[in-house]
C-alpha cells in the first residue's frame, strides 16, 4: 500500500490518531490509552499485517518522552512509525511483547535505560544494567555519571 | 642381538648370584617400579609434544619450536612449571577425596603396565588372565573421574564426571567383546600366549573380516573410553570448560594430563598386542628375504612402531572430528557398536570352531 | 530395507569421516602449507603497508621545522580529545606578537586511530606512522610530545 | 550507587524440582565474549535460558550524543566488530540520507566491494568458531588462513585491519590501494581452491551433521515475531535480505540470490551463511573489473549540520538486519541515536529454541546465532 492508501485505512481504524509529516515512514501518533488496541489491530487487520517490529525506542524531550515504535509487513513491505508521548515524571506504558514477542528483550531495554514502566510485561527485570541500579536511567538527557567519567 | 630379555635375564643373573633369593626379589621389584615410573614421565613427555606437533602440522602451525632443537623440550618445560605452580584446593571441595583422586587416576594407570609384552619374551608379570586384568583395572580409572567431579563441588566437574561414568561404562562393553574376539581365536587369556599365536601371521592378517571389524570396534571403543575426542564429553571444554579437572591446578591437574596421556598409551599397546601381533615383526608370505630382514629390526621396535601408529591414530581423530553429544555418544555404544560387536563374535566364535582362520 | 539402510547409514558416514580425515592428512604430510609468521623473530621481513595506523608523527625536515599552524583543526575533529594543542607567544622579526604551537600533545592511549585529524589537518602537518608496539609499563609514557622541542614552522605555511 | 553484580549467591543453588542452575559465561569458552547465560537444567537437558547483558555494555548510544556527525561513525566499529565496514556503511548512509548529498559511483562500488569482503571475513570467523564449539579445533585455523587474507586487503586499503573507520559521510576515506584490485583477485582464486575443504572437514562430516540437523528448530513465524534477521531468519525461509527487500547503494543493480533454507534448524542456518559467502564472491566478482573512475567522496562542508528530523537506514550486516535510526535537531551533534542490532533480537530467540535441547545443543545453537557480544550489548 502506499502512503496515502495507508493514512486512510489507519484513520478508520482509529480516527483520533494525528499524523506526523516529514520522515520517509508514515509518523503516527496515538495515545497512549489507546496504544494496545491500536497495536493489536495493525498486527490482526489482514490488509495491514504489521508483523514485524523492527525497531522500539523511546526519545527524551526533556519535557516528555516518546515511545517510537516502527513497524514494517513481511507481506507487503509497507513501514510504519507509531510514536506515543509518555508523562516524563511516571511515564507507564501497556506492553506490546505478545503481540510481537521481540518487544519483551526491547521492553527491557527501554525500561531500564528510560524508566518506562511497561504494564503486563511478563518479565520487567534489568537486562543490561547490573542487579540493584538504584542511579538513574542513562539514556535520559540529565543522566550524569560521576564514576565512569574521564577527566582529560 | 640387543634385547630388552637379555639385559632383563643378565641384571637377573648377576644379582641372583650375588644375593640371597629374598633381596633378589626385592631389587628386581625396585627396579621394576623405578622402571615404570621411568617410563609413566618419560611417555608423557612424549606423548605430549607428539600431540602438539600433530596438532600443529594439521592446523596449518609450527607448533612448539622455541625450547631446544625443533621445540623438543617444550613439554619438559611445562613440567617444571607445572610442578611450580600453586596446587589449590577449592574451599568448597572435598579435600580428601579432592586430592586423592588424580593419585588414583595414576595408580591405574601405572598397574596397568604390568602385563604389557614390550619386546619378545619382555613383561613385568606375564599373568595367565592378562587380558582380562587389563580390562578389569582400566575400569577402575572411572572412579578416579567421578571421585574429582563430585569432590570438586563444581556443576561443570559434576556433569563432566557424570558424563564420564555413562560413557566409560557404556564402551567398556564393546571393548571387552572385540578384545574377546582375539581371545577367542587366541584361545588363551595370557598375552604371552596371544603374541605367539601370531608369530605365524597377525591377527588383522589371518582374521579376515570379523577381525577387522573388532579392530575399528576396539579403536572406536578405547576412543571413547580414554575420554579422548570426538568422545571428550568429560572434559568438552567448549560446553563444560574442562569437565572434571576444572578446578584441578598445578602438579594435581599434570598427574591427570599424565594419566590419560599413558591410558591412551596403554590401550593402544594393547591394540598393537592383540591385533597387530605386539613385538612380532612383519612377514609376508613366502618372501624369504625380506621376512629375514625384519627380523633383524627388535623387536621392541616392531612394539612401540605399531603402538605409536595407533596413538597418532587416535590423535588424528581428535583433530579432525568435532564432538559427539551425549545422547549421540550413548546411542552410537548402545545401537551401532554394541550390536556389531555381538554379532560379531558369533562370527568371530564360528570361525573359531570350523579353524577358517588357519 | 531396514538393515540394508542400517548398514549404508553407517558405511556414507564412515566414508564422510575418512574424507575429513584425508584433508587433515594432507596438512599433517604438506608443511609448505604452513601461515605461521614467526613474530618477534620477522621483525626486519616484516613491512607494513603505507597506509598502516600506528600511532599519530608529526614530520619534521632536517632545520627541525614542522607544517603545524596551530588551527587546531585536529582537535576539534578527534572525536576522544587524544590531541591537544599548546600555544605560546612568538616573537615575529617585525616585532610583532605571534601566536605559535608551543606543544602538541598526543595522549597515545586515548587514540582510537581513526585518521579523522589527518584528514582534517589542511596543512599535512601530522601524519600516521607505521610503529604498532606501543607497550610501556608506565602509562604516562604514552602521552606524547609531536613537535620536537625548540621547532618552529616551516616558512611559507599558513 | 554502584554496587558489585551478585551473579548467583548459593553456588550449590538449585531450581524447583532438584533442577541445576548453570552459569555459563560470563567466562565461558562456548560464549565468545562476555555473554552470561544463566541456564536451569535437568540432567543434561535444558529447561531455561536466561541471558544477562550488560559486562560489555559502554553505552554507545549515549557516547554518539556528544559526538559530531563525522565523529559518531568510528564507535560504531566497536559495536559489531566483525562487520565494522557494515556498521559504518549504515551510519554514513543515514547521515547523507539527512544531508541529502549523492555520493558518486566509485564510492559505492567501493563500499559494496568492502562490506562484502567483510561479510566473507565474518562468516569466515564464524565458521571456524562454530567448529570449535562443536570440539573440532582444526577448522578454526584453515578459517584464519583465508580471513587473514582479506584482512591484510582491508590493512593495505584502510589501514587498520578490523575497526577500519574507512566510510566517512559522502563516500569513503581513502581511495583504494593501487594493489586492491589484484590482492582481492588473488583472494578469489585461493577462496575457490580452498572452499571444498570446508564441506570436507565440517559440512559432510556425519557427526557435525548429527549434532545439527533437527536442533534448535526455530519456525517462520516465530523468527518473524521475535525479531530476527540475517541467517537466522533465512533458514527459517523468512526472505528478510535488506540487500533485495529495500536494496541500498547498488545493490539492486546487483545479479546475487537471496539464500533461503526451509531446514528451520541449526543445520539450515549454517548452510546459509556457507551459501551466502558465495553469494558475496558473486558479487565481488561482478565489481572487481567494473570499479568506475571518478571521485572517492562527494564534497561536503566541514562541519556536517542534518536537518530536523528522523532519519532511520538499514543494512545488512553478516548478522541481520542493523537499522539506524537518527533524531536530529538540527544541531552538529544527534539528538538521539538507536542503534537496532542484530544481534539483540537475535539473542532473544535462543530461550525459544534451546529448550528441550542438551548443553551440547545449546552450544551449537548459540554459534548458529552467531552471536557478537558487543553487538548485543552496545
Amino acid at each position: 500500500m502506499t502512503i496515502e492508501e495507508l493514512k486512510i485505512k489507519l484513520t478508520e481504524l482509529q480516527p483520533s490518531v494525528t499524523y506526523e509529516e516529514g520522515g520517509e515512514f508514515i509518523n503516527i501518533n496515538v495515545g497512549a490509552a489507546d496504544l494496545l488496541s491500536f497495536m493489536q489491530q495493525l498486527r490482526k487487520d489482514s490488509s495491514l499485517f504489521f508483523d514485524y517490529l523492527f525497531c522500539l525506542t523511546c526519545l527524551d524531550w526533556k519535557t516528555h518522552l516518546t515511545m517510537v515504535y516502527h513497524l514494517t509487513s513481511t507481506q507487503y513491505r509497507h513501514n510504519m512509525v507509531v510514536k506515543v508521548k509518555l508523562d516524563r515524571g511516571n511515564p507507564e506504558i501497556e506492553t506490546v511483547s505478545h503481540i510481537w514477542r521481540t518487544a519483551e528483550f526491547h521492553e527491557r531495554e527501554v525500561y531500564e535505560m528510560f524508566g518506562v514502566n511497561f504494564l503486563n510485561h511478563p518479565d520487567l527485570r534489568l537486562l543490561i544494567l547490573p542487579d540493584g541500579w538504584e542511579g538513574k536511567n542513562p539514556l535520559r538527557k540529565d543522566f550524569e555519571d560521576p564514576v565512569n567519567m574521564i577527566k582529560l | 642381538m640387543w634385547s630388552f630379555s637379555d639385559i632383563s635375564n643378565s641384571i637377573h643373573e648377576w644379582l641372583s648370584g650375588n644375593f640371597n633369593p629374598t633381596w633378589t626379589l626385592i631389587i628386581e621389584m625396585v627396579l621394576a617400579g623405578v622402571a615404570v615410573i621411568g617410563l609413566f614421565a618419560v611417555l608423557g613427555l612424549v606423548l605430549v609434544i607428539m600431540e602438539r606437533k600433530v596438532s600443529a602440522w594439521m592446523q596449518i602451525r609450527l607448533g612448539p619450536n622455541r625450547v631446544g632443537p625443533k621445540g623438543i623440550f617444550q613439554s619438559l618445560a611445562d613440567t617444571v612449571k607445572l610442578i611450580v605452580k600453586e596446587g589449590m584446593t577449592p574451599a568448597g571441595a572435598d579435600k580428601f577425596l579432592f586430592n586423592l583422586a588424580p593419585f588414583i587416576a595414576m595408580i591405574v594407570t601405572m598397574l596397568l603396565l604390568a602385563p604389557i609384552a614390550f619386546a619378545g619374551n619382555f613383561q613385568l608379570w606375564d599373568i595367565n588372565i592378562g587380558v582380562l586384568y587389563v580390562s578389569a583395572i582400566s575400569s577402575l580409572s572411572v572412579i578416579s573421574v567421578l571421585m574429582a567431579g563430585w569432590a570438586s563441588n563444581n556443576k561443570y566437574s559434576l556433569l563432566g564426571a557424570m558424563r564420564s561414568g555413562a560413557q566409560i561404562v557404556s564402551y567398556e562393553l564393546s571393548a571387552g567383546l572385540s578384545v574377546l574376539a582375539i581371545v577367542v581365536l587366541a584361545g588363551s587369556l595370557q598375552v604371552s600366549d596371544i603374541v605367539g599365536s601370531q608369530a605365524d601371521g597377525w591377527w588383522i592378517f589371518k582374521g579376515h573380516l570379523p577381525v577387522w571389524i573388532a579392530f575399528v570396534t576396539f579403536i572406536i571403543a578405547v576412543t571413547a573410553e580414554t575420554n579422548r575426542a570426538p568422545f571428550d564429553m568429560a572434559e568438552a571444554e567448549s560446553e563444560l570448560t574442562a569437565g572434571f579437572h576444572t578446578e584441578y591446578s598445578g602438579m594435581k591437574f599434570a598427574l591427570f594430563f599424565l594419566a590419560e596421556y599413558v591410558n591412551v598409551f596403554i590401550v593402544c599397546a594393547i591394540g598393537a598386542t592383540l591385533f597387530l601381533g605386539g613385538p612380532i615383526p612383519l612377514h609376508i608370505g613366502s618372501w624369504e628375504g625380506f621376512n629375514h630382514a625384519m627380523d633383524y629390526i627388535p623387536s621392541s621396535v616392531w612394539f612401540f612402531g605399531k603402538t605409536f601408529f595407533l596413538i597418532f591414530l587416535i590423535m588424528w581423530f581428535r583433530w579432525t572430528f568435532p564432538r559427539l553429544r551425549i545422547d549421540q555418544l550413548l546411542n552410537l555404544e548402545w545401537k551401532y557398536l554394541l550390536p556389531i560387536s555381538m554379532i560379531n563374535l558369533l562370527l568371530v566364535t564360528a570361525m573359531a570352531i570350523l579353524k577358517w582362520h588357519l | 530395507m531396514g538393515a540394508g539402510k542400517y548398514i549404508s547409514d553407517v558405511w556414507s558416514g564412515f566414508k564422510s569421516l575418512l574424507k575429513g580425515m584425508k584433508r587433515t592428512g594432507y596438512y599433517f604430510t604438506h608443511h609448505k602449507e604452513i601461515i605461521t609468521q614467526q613474530y618477534p623473530d620477522n621483525r626486519k621481513e616484516l613491512n607494513l603497508p603505507e597506509r598502516f595506523k600506528g600511532e599519530v608523527v608529526m614530520p619534521h625536515n632536517e632545520n627541525n621545522e614542522h607544517r603545524c599552524t596551530g588551527c587546531q583543526a585536529c582537535e576539534l575533529a578527534c572525536p576522544n580529545g587524544s590531541l591537544k594543542v599548546i600555544f605560546k607567544n612568538e616573537m615575529t622579526p617585525e616585532g610583532k606578537k605571534k601566536k605559535a604551537i608551543d606543544k602538541l600533545v598526543y595522549h597515545l592511549e586515548l587514540c582510537t586511530m581513526c585518521n579523522l585529524c589527518i584528514e582534517a589537518c589542511p596543512s599535512d602537518a601530522i601524519k600516521m606512522a607505521q610503529t604498532f608496539e606501543h607497550s610501556v609499563f608506565d602509562r604516562n609514557k604514552l602521552i606524547k610530545i609531536l613537535n620536537t622541542p625548540g621547532s618552529k614552522i616551516m616558512e611559507g605555511v599558513e | 550507587m554502584y554496587r558489585e553484580t551478585e551473579i548467583v549467591k548459593d553456588f550449590t543453588a538449585t531450581g524447583e524440582g532438584g533442577d541445576m542452575i548453570i552459569n555459563v559465561g560470563p567466562q565461558h569458552p562456548a560464549t565468545h565474549g562476555v555473554l552470561h547465560l544463566v541456564i536451569t537444567l535437568n540432567g543434561e537437558t535444558i529447561k531455561k535460558v536466561e541471558p544477562h547483558l550488560g559486562y560489555i555494555h559502554r553505552s554507545i548510544e549515549k557516547m554518539c550524543e556528544s559526538l559530531s556527525y563525522r565523529q559518531f561513525i568510528y564507535v560504531t566499529s566497536r559495536m559489531d566488530y566483525l562487520s565494522a565496514h557494515i556498521n559504518n556503511h549504515a551510519c554514513a548512509l543515514c547521515v547523507e540520507k539527512g544531508l541529502q548529498v549523492e555520493i558518486p559511483e566509485r564510492a559505492k562500488v567501493i563500499r559494496v566491494l568492502m562490506d562484502e569482503l567483510t561479510r566473507i571475513a565474518s562468516h569466515e570467523l564464524w565458521w571456524g568458531a562454530m567448529a570449535m564449539d562443536l570440539g573440532a579445533f582444526t577448522p578454526f585455523f584453515h578459517a584464519f588462513r583465508e580471513r587473514e587474507t582479506i584482512n591484510d586487503i582491508m590493512e593495505e586499503t584502510c589501514g587498520a585491519r578490523l575497526t577500519m573507520n574507512y566510510m566517512v559521510p559522502g563516500g569513503v576515506m581513502q581511495d583504494i590501494h593501487p594493489n586492491f584490485q589484484k590482492r582481492v583477485k588473488d583472494f578469489l582464486q585461493l577462496y575457490k581452491r580452498k572452499i571444498h575443504e570446508y564441506d570436507e572437514l565440517v559440512t559432510g562430516n556425519v557427526i557435525f551433521q548429527n549434532r545439527m540437523k533437527g536442533v534448535g528448530i526455530l519456525s517462520a513465524e516465530d523468527a518473524i515475531s521475535y525479531g530476527c534477521t540475517g541467517p537466522v531468519a533465512r533458514g527459517s525461509a523468512v526472505s528478510c535480505d535488506v540487500r533485495k527487500v529495500y536494496p541500498y547503494e547498488i545493490y539492486d543493480k546487483l545479479e546475487f540470490d537471496e539464500i533461503l533454507e526451509t531446514g528451520c534448524d541449526s543445520f539450515a542456518r549454517y548452510l546459509i551463511r556457507i551459501r551466502e559467502m558465495n553469494q558475496s564472491i558473486r558479487i565481488i566478482e561482478q565489481l572487481i573489473d567494473n570499479i568506475p573512475t571518478g571521485d572517492f567522496q562527494a564534497k561536503t562542508k566541514a562541519v556536517l549540520k542534518l536537518p530536523k528530523g528522523e532519519f532511520y537506514t538499514r543494512v545488512e550486516t553478516a548478522r541481520g538486519e542493523l537499522g539506524v535510526y537518527i533524531v536530529s535537531e538540527g544541531g552538529t551533534t544527534p539528538y538521539r541515536i538507536k542503534f537496532r542490532s542484530p544481534g539483540f533480537s537475535n539473542l532473544s530467540v535462543l530461550d525459544k529454541i534451546a529448550r528441550g535441547g542438551k548443553i551440547g545443543d545449546l552450544i551449537a545453537m548459540m554459534g548458529t546465532l552467531d552471536l557478537v557480544i558487543p553487538d548485543i550489548d552496545r
